[in-house]
């Protein structure tokens, strides 16, 4: 039985793995398609890339537009986490429908929405709209990491403070910030690889200065190249780079 | 740093259920009462009114003669020890116990010092820099009584302290809460589902039950004279035998009718209410004492938990004659 | 401070749903362009996307692929749970890394992943392509949320069915599967809602069937009109009717 | 339907982690054997390695004479009670306690009255169409019984049934788990930390401490004449005192050298061992006792626990002068 469950999680693995593999090997490709013959070994599509202005441009405004807009989502998710526990609605249903509903608003439906709204103000597409839209869609998702995370324990601390003479501000900043440092660093950590990787509000709601997916998207005009897989393999090597400060920062300190 | 407490005709409604249904109580300065009840029976709620977490829907709360109406629990002069502790994990056991006086103004080196007489007073001297995730469950018990008495408030309120705690070390603690509340002085009111632990710590135990107060005072009279048959069975084992017309199930006796109330270290064989001879059904060594089911032999339906003592060896089937060394009657 | 909390709750929600909510209103407007001044109520755009047959098709595709990928991520991901629970891995920090690496992998490299591979092992692109770049998307998610559903009273109920004689595969039947059946329609309906919703994977690997999301994107390269709008809002309304099925059917019966 | 276990030499590794050290155990057929010791002590993983859900690095497991090396669960003599009941919750309760037969192909008419049966045995007739959900925790237990009862092993492994209920449930459901076990005969190994549990059960203790056993004998030998330190202080509350040449600190006594253990119960006013006048420090109201701190006035820090007569009210500084009726003297 066990061989067979780590055969069954092995070939599981692949399946998830494998196209990731594919884009990886073929980034090093020493010829012009991604394609076997297999050539040989070559940085030289690395070096193409990370020698593109324009490439590199977009990379800084993925970074900036994911820094920016998940501190901002953040601090506003904290404020409505703790806001929530405060107020304490009757009924779990109800609860949990004011969790859940913000996410059901998918990127594809608060890209169209904000392209009405900012068609009808007036406000110019451009970076900070795509980062507008970057908190949109990670504030709910900071939201419910950090009240989940706000268990009996929390609040009971939060009570503690409070019955010791502690005003809100104090509250918040002395005892329920430092006691979630762990989540909070979860949730911006999660909201930026989201923002990082994100397409369609970040192609939307952009003009001239865009970001790596979107440039991405641009080279893909041109049809698959090692070019593409080598910028392709940049984003998710941030990405994995992102997952394991998680992993490090967050999940091990916390036991 | 002490105060009494009065509690005038207080009841909550959660929606439509009487969580606590006209309770009135006394609490004298520098008092042990411990409240005392089943899950739901509304005595954390009246700790929570008293400490100002919650508001009355009718009646009135008065510590020290001031009427506590709309004051929150940081302009109240009671502290609280929750059941969990409530440590803030990221402060050392200093900044925990100095919290309170931080809240106050007082200096970094004045609340430094006060926070390691405290700590010394609960037998965590020299731990100051620890944190509490590097403490056992019995210290971090320590640190939290501590950071409430801290303030030096005139009523301290435990709510369910050493619920967590394992039993061993549970009965230490209590003997250290109640030293510890005849050194400050302060009243104390404690919370606690454990009738042990309130005959161990209690000045007065108030015996609530779906929000009302079925019985208050001192540990051995709420124990051998309870007012109730509720009382009667929260506090111990007890055998409930109905009395109508001077007749037992066993016999005629001389008690006003009601229901007999035996507790099983009560029932020996030289005790002078006489049950007679017994069969016994089944019978277990318990270390103090052993355990048997008798039933007797004119009412054999009747079923009888007896304490008999550590050297008896009553096999089942064998027949003891029985009576009671002490008895209440309370009418149904 | 209730008062306060409350307020702050409600601006969050404000500036969650605005997009949305601008969205769906001016796919009511009577006039050819989704700005103000608001002309008054109209269906008739709703009319028009519910008469138009590309869109139809689109979205009678969206449901086949959502569908599908979604019951397959399913199976695929009990049973990866399922193996999992039994090797049971020293380590709580390893356990974690074997759950989350799979989440690394983000929607733009399995779209550029799989599209390197259906390169080069020659097949074409469809709506089953874009189907399995689901399915890789999706089998994490299902996975991690069975996991984390198989709680000790979970795995003691196995134990004891295979106490009693059961075989392994009367385990799965009898006893995991019908135990999971919330955690199970919760993992499905999520995976159909995200698959619904999803673009860039559906934009790199189809070809001439395609989704909603794709033939929205189609239509806005003519600009924003009241007739995206009432595509958008067709999609929106289907995520909705999605959670609140799943609040209904799964977390209500779970109480 | 009932078979002897012998476990022979087993030990047990996890890494480099000691769990089981050389055990031996004899198990009669149709006895009643409590595991009881702290946790960690090794008592559930040897529970486990009797029902298949382990293999012992080293040592052999016989149930019935037979070697059980590499017998998985479902093909050993044996079912389990699991603490958490472990029930299937989408099935009926008729469904779960049949749950075994059908595995075994037992027909549906048939197996369904067998459960039906079972049901009654554990007091729960007629309710075989409920589900798990609709029942308290003390019935849940019951129903796990029954489920585990319904296939006829020849030993029935109970890890903490008890373990979830709250103490007047479970002071109940010893009674009936006792009288279960006599009416089937089916050998019953139940492990428990609670010390009580295990003399109200057992027909005989087997202590374990450290992936070892320190004692086993029926309840009142192991509580009487514990073999080790460990064996008194775990089976109840008991007085250390260093005896060293014929010397305690209270003076001298006709005893071997090493450590004097005395019961709080075993000390009295009139016990033949003197230890002579006590000054009363503490003392409360406990129900069926009252519990004092005392310290001798010849040794003022020694500090010991005594149980008084339940109308004993000794004040603080009181002096009594106090004697053991029973001890022990193990060596340290």
């Amino acid at each position: 039985m066990r061989v067979l469950s780590w055969l069954y999680l092995a070939l599981a693995y692949v399946f998830v793995f494998l196209p990731v593999a594919v884009l990886v090997a073929f980034s090093f490709q020493d010829g012009r398609l991604p394609v076997p013959p297999f050539k040989g070994v070559s940085f030289r599509w690395y070096e193409k890339v990370l020698g593109d202005g324009d490439l590199m441009a977009a990379l800084g405004h993925s970074f900036l537009v994911a820094v920016v807009s998940s501190l901002i989502a953040l601090v506003l998710g904290f404020l409505a986490a703790h806001a929530l526990a405060r107020v304490a609605l009757p009924g779990s249903a109800l609860m949990r429908g004011v969790l859940i509903a913000p996410m059901t608003v998918s990127y594809l439906i608060v890209a169209l929405g904000l392209l009405n709204l900012f068609n009808l103000t007036g406000v110019r597409l451009s970076l900070w709209t795509a980062g507008i839209g970057h908190v949109v869609i990670n504030l709910p998702l900071c939201f419910a990491i950090l009240y989940a995370a706000m268990g009996d324990h929390q609040k009971n601390a939060e009570r503690a403070a409070r019955d010791l003479g502690a005003a809100e501000w104090q509250v918040l900043a002395l005892v329920s910030a430092p006691m979630l440092a762990m989540p909070l660093a979860a949730a911006f950590f999660l909201s930026v690889t989201f923002s990082w990787d994100e397409f369609i509000i970040a192609f939307l709601l952009t003009r001239f200065d865009v970001t790596l997916p979107v440039e991405i998207w641009s080279m893909l005009k041109s049809g698959l190249s090692p070019a593409t897989n080598a910028v392709g393999s940049l984003v998710f090597l941030v990405s994995v780079t992102l997952v394991i400060l998680l992993e490090i920062f967050v999940f091990r300190r916390a036991k | 740093m002490t105060a009494d407490v009065q509690i005038q005709a207080v009841s909550q409604r959660f929606g439509t259920t009487n969580v606590l249904d006209n309770v009135s109580l006394e609490i004298a300065a520098g008092e042990f009462v411990v409240l005392l009840g089943p899950s739901g029976c509304g005595k954390t709620t009246l700790l929570n009114l008293i400490g100002g977490f919650a508001e009355p829907t009718a009646g009135a709360v008065r510590i020290g003669g001031r009427d506590m109406a709309g004051l929150a629990p940081q302009h109240r002069p009671t502290t609280t020890v929750f059941q969990d502790y409530a440590l803030f994990p990221h402060m050392t056991l200093r900044d925990n116990v100095a919290f309170g006086l931080r809240m106050r103004g007082v200096s970094k080196a004045k609340r430094g010092e006060k926070a390691d007489a405290m700590l010394s007073l609960v037998g965590l001297e020299g731990r100051g820099d620890r944190r509490p995730h590097e403490l056992s469950g019995g210290q971090r018990q320590r640190v939290a009584l501590a950071r409430a008495l801290a303030v030096e408030p005139d009523v301290l309120l435990l709510d369910e302290p050493l619920g967590a705690l394992d039993l061993k070390l549970r009965r230490q603690m209590q003997d250290e809460l109640k030293s510890i509340q005849r050194r400050v002085g302060t009243t104390f009111v404690h919370v606690t589902h454990d009738q042990e632990e309130a005959m161990a710590i209690a000045d007065r135990i108030v015996v609530m039950n779906a929000g009302r107060i079925e019985d208050h005072g001192p540990p051995r009279e709420v124990y051998l004279h309870p007012k109730t048959l509720f009382t009667a069975s929260f506090m111990g084992e007890v055998n409930r035998i109905p009395i109508a017309g001077g007749h037992a199930p066993f016999g005629p006796v001389a008690l006003p009718d009601g229901t007999l109330c035996l507790r099983p270290e009560a029932i020996t064989e030289s005790g002078p209410l006489r049950i007679g001879p017994c069969r016994v059904l089944e019978a277990a060594f318990f270390g103090a004492h052993v355990r048997a089911h008798v039933a007797p032999l004119t009412a054999p339906d009747l079923r009888l938990v007896v304490h008999l003592p550590q050297s008896a060896m009553p096999a089942p089937g064998q027949v003891l004659d029985l009576g009671a060394e002490t008895w209440g009657v309370l009418s149904t």
